[in-house]
């Protein structure tokens, strides 16, 4: 059987224009890599919003796997940026196969 | 005036605007994807900057040109302190968020400029190609303004250096395209611009339309979702856009300009932006509150504007030059 | 008659659906983006409604254009019946399915008209411009027919208020952009439509070009890949467009209508909703199976519309008015 | 360290069209908020669709993070329509920070 | 209180143009279904990309849900690929409703 | 010459291009949304398409278009051979990339080609209408002859069958495209093309401009990523287009072509693709370095074909004919 190991993933919801603050603390905190998957609407405290490109006020996805002592040290760095920003994090444990391209 | 007030209603551009407030009130799912949006934003700035290009290379720079951009420029400079008054006294905003908001109204739609040139045009004052350059040159100055007023508050996660700002500012992608597309249009001159034309000038109204019946549908909507803007606010987005408006209009008549370019000074001033300012806004002021600079500048300045102040500021500056019988 | 097919398929409108069905048949990846796909139809609405309107404008409303209104409005609410008949008995299917198709058979095919207008104006029998709002009124109708013949069985979870429903049917954005741009077109008048025409008009054919074969693509990616169309519900799906168009065409010079408006009215009767009509079944039929009317409607009746049938129609009302020398 | 709490992330795949009627009973159900990712294809028992919006038929990811408790009566009120219109629920515990943002 | 039961939901980053191969992979497992969200752009080790279309070099999320010995079976086809071609593949426990549209 | 040059840079196309690459160099968030580029792109073909097959209808097959199609087809086999030569040894790639890269550079660049139709027919020199056919015929053929220069060190999850492949490549969108709009230009004629030509030819420049405006952005952008480009070749990705570009108008020139068709056929010769082939050579050769490939081909070879060798091989075919007075 093939053998995998466990990693966090981290999840990043932020502002389209604020995306490379996010990003670059992944590559400041030594992570292997990232990838961004598009939002088109959501609700929260502050109301509804659309994807509005025109405007600028469009959201993605930040998504990295990374090990777990990496994923805290973001987490930790990015804290700051949640509660000024808006941004949400949530993470989990996943399975990998070749766990050293996350490491 | 009255009769300006009709032209504008039955011109087809203003009534696709209308068609967009009314299907976002009537809650239909109507939407212009989000690519062909951005796509017809695009086109509209090429197509402005290369005709405004073509303009200077026919009628060249001289004292006049060089005096509009020096008069956007200090306007760009100056009506965010304005502003910023009466948003922290009457709109009793705090500081960060006045300082955001100042820096929209000095800051200028290209949107609103390309509507009011229609509309102007229409009436027998076209404005001249350089009030393009003049444009681009007022809206960045602005936005530094509304940084310093705001600044003295600190920022903090969110704090950019000054370098990237200037940067950012800079290198956004409407400065780069207008006034690439105007030097293309200066280098290229009339004979360049025929090869072209068929795209950029007979497809423009009409692209123009489907971008404002969006712009509708945007404007409207936010307008129904938003909480975030007082009737006090309500009142600053109505009133700035009349005085700035003014204020151009007779600077530019001050400075020598005609008719159809000092309305178009006094309409940059009266509009406010919603596409550079908010997003380098985000990325300088992320505390301010996007909710209060959009639904002003969008959900009630830009509405105003389109489907009044044009007019206004049209009839104010045929008054000042004594040329209201100018309409055919 | 053979003339007619001839000029069918050498229209390059029609070659781009050929071309689409062939594409998708040899497994090509050939695909419009879907937001230039969702672009291209807003086009296509706004640009109809406009010419319309610009030509009710022009000629008026008099008492063919109500008589043709009724007589589409009418037509909306009994074609669902005559279609959820044949589709129980000889197409075996159950009562919800059977409403759901029946609505979509009762609706109309926006493109499709479109096509038709192209190939009837080619044929030197052009519409009138207030089939448009023929058209328009066409499309709830049926809706409604459809949901009384299939709710007798009950819908659990998916049921939707009528209210609701109603409202959905009368604000989606097909009939708001059609209709807002006739009404656009009737109060800028040619005048108004003169300046956006570039937009509008030269670039009409083109676009439908593209969109057709996008729809080519669909069409025929959708029959490859479904399995849910019986035989049966096949020999219906070219069945009802036949009947339906010769009794729309019928029905259309029984009224007075010249030639080409009346082989419209056919062409509308014989199409089969594939954007409006599946969605608002989505919303209120939600147990109906979305394999079997959209397959039907958009991979078998379109083509054979497009293909095949307008052409007959054409001919039909041709031989009703004596016309069929028409052809230049 | 900074510290993280446990709450559901729960994730729906429907149809755009019925997307309303997934966020409404999110809104009830009490949860903070909401976020749309699209979805360009897929293939299950129906067999295969595209993303298609000329026709209507596409389909969206609804994500929501909340408590445990909440999550569970979501999905409780989720079960019919899961069955009748076809549409699919997984959740799993994640960490987040600031947990008050997802009561 | 509603049912619920574990799968696996296996996530794999693949490029748009060898999208099809994974998906073979996963009917070939004997999977009911997959579904694709689409990815605007990334970073690892071969640097930055940006979603291209017109060159082709854009990527895809291919999600689906499994009972875990199809799971496992499908991680173990998959591997020669996730080296060969640097595809992603990360997996984890979710609760579902429904379990056997998801066996 | 310097005439040619003078010509290159003031066509809005080429500014456009440079616009850009500028852009892009000074990290402006200029960018074009990506189902707007493949839409152009799309457009673009269709309207080549279309325009060459209406150009042949007019003016038949001879024994000139049997010759340069078979030009372009023995062309396209043997370019890759030589390419494959210079990479393996000056260049010291692998087996693998050597193929690959070889690959692209036997086969064609729709946007080069289209490109230099606008120059050459700017210097009175326009190309045949079936070149549009060589360049569909030129595609393919350099895919196969890559692939087997490749395929003897062997890939393995990779590998594909060879009726897979070929499937692939006769399939693939731009083939499709290219050829159905040929085939529809041919049958529909001058007559059937005069309805959408407002579309396909009025719109055209004006679309080939923003177009090559994101080309720009994407070839700077990933010059200034990558990092698997060595100076070896870099050198390569200049030294193969000249070379082969004057290879091409030679034997164009030998084979009779006009001056207008021959530097066509040198144009193709020294274009590289980066649509097809890419798409190509991630299915077949997976183990390949797209980072190689797409940087020589996009990000060099590109540029310097729109910017200085169009103009080049245009001077070149000029003198061979003896005709370079023909500029007017
Ligand atoms: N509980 C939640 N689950 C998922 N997404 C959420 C949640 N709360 C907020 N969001 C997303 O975060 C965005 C900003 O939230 P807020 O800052 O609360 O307005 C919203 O527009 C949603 O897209
Ligand atoms: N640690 C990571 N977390 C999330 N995505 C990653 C990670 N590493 C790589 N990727 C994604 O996988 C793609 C290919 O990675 P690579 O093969 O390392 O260049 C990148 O462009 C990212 O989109
Ligand atoms: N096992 C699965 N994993 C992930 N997505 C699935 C799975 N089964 C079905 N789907 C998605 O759900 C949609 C509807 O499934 P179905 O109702 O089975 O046709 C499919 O088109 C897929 O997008
Ligand atoms: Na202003
Ligand atoms: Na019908
Ligand atoms: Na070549």
């Amino acid at each position: 059987m093939i053998e995998t190991v466990i990693r966090k993933r981290i999840e990043i919801l932020a502002d389209k224009a604020l995306q490379k603050r996010v990003t670059d603390a992944i590559d400041r905190a030594g992570i292997t890599g990232w990838t961004i998957v598009p939002v088109t609407s959501g609700r929260g405290r502050e109301g509804h919003w659309r994807e509005e490109s025109v405007m600028g006020t469009d959201k993605v996805f930040v998504l990295t796997i990374a090990a777990e002592d990496k994923a805290m040290a973001l987490a930790e760095e990015l804290a700051p940026m949640l509660t000024d920003l808006g941004f949400i994090l949530s993470m989990w444990d996943v399975q990998v196969i070749r766990g050293e391209r996350f490491d | 005036m009255f009769e300006t007030a009709i032209q504008t209603f039955t011109s087809p551009v203003v009534l696709f605007f209308v068609l967009g407030l009314f299907a976002a009130y009537v809650r239909s799912d109507l939407a212009i994807p989000e690519p062909i949006a951005k796509a017809m934003s695009l086109y509209l700035m090429a197509a402005i900057g290369l005709k405004g290009g073509v303009a200077v290379a026919k009628s060249g720079i001289d004292g006049t040109v060089i005096a509009a951009l020096a008069a956007g420029i200090v306007a760009g400079f100056v009506l965010p302190l304005f502003a910023y008054v009466v948003l922290k006294s009457f709109g009793k905003l705090d500081r960060i968020n006045s300082g955001a908001v100042a820096a929209h109204y000095g800051s200028i739609s290209v949107v609103t400029f390309v509507t009011a040139g229609e509309i102007l045009t229409g009436q027998g004052r076209e404005p001249g190609g350089f009030m393009v350059a003049v444009m681009a040159a007022m809206e960045a100055p602005a936005i530094l303004s509304g940084l310093m007023l705001a600044r003295g508050a600190g920022s903090k996660s969110g704090t950019q250096s000054t370098g990237e700002m200037l940067h950012e500012v800079f290198t956004n992608s409407s400065i780069v395209l207008l006034l690439g597309a105007f030097a293309i249009g200066m280098l290229g001159g009339a004979q360049g611009f025929a090869e072209v034309s068929p795209f950029f000038e007979a497809g423009f109204k009409g692209v123009l339309c489907i971008f404002l019946l969006d712009m509708g549908l945007i404007a409207a909507r936010r307008m129904m979702d938003s909480r975030a803007v007082t009737w006090r606010l309500g009142v600053i987005a109505i009133f700035l856009p009349i005085v700035n408006g003014a204020a151009g209009t007779a600077l530019g008549i001050g400075i020598g300009l005609d008719a159809g370019s000092a309305a178009a000074l006094g309409v940059l001033c009266a509009s406010a932006s919603y596409i550079a300012v908010p997003a380098a806004m985000r990325l300088a002021l992320p505390e301010a509150d996007p909710g209060i600079y959009l639904t002003m500048s969008l959900s009630i300045t830009f509405p105003f504007n389109v489907l009044i102040n044009i007019g206004l500021i049209s009839a104010f500056a045929a008054m000042l030059t004594g040329a209201g019988g100018a309409t055919p």
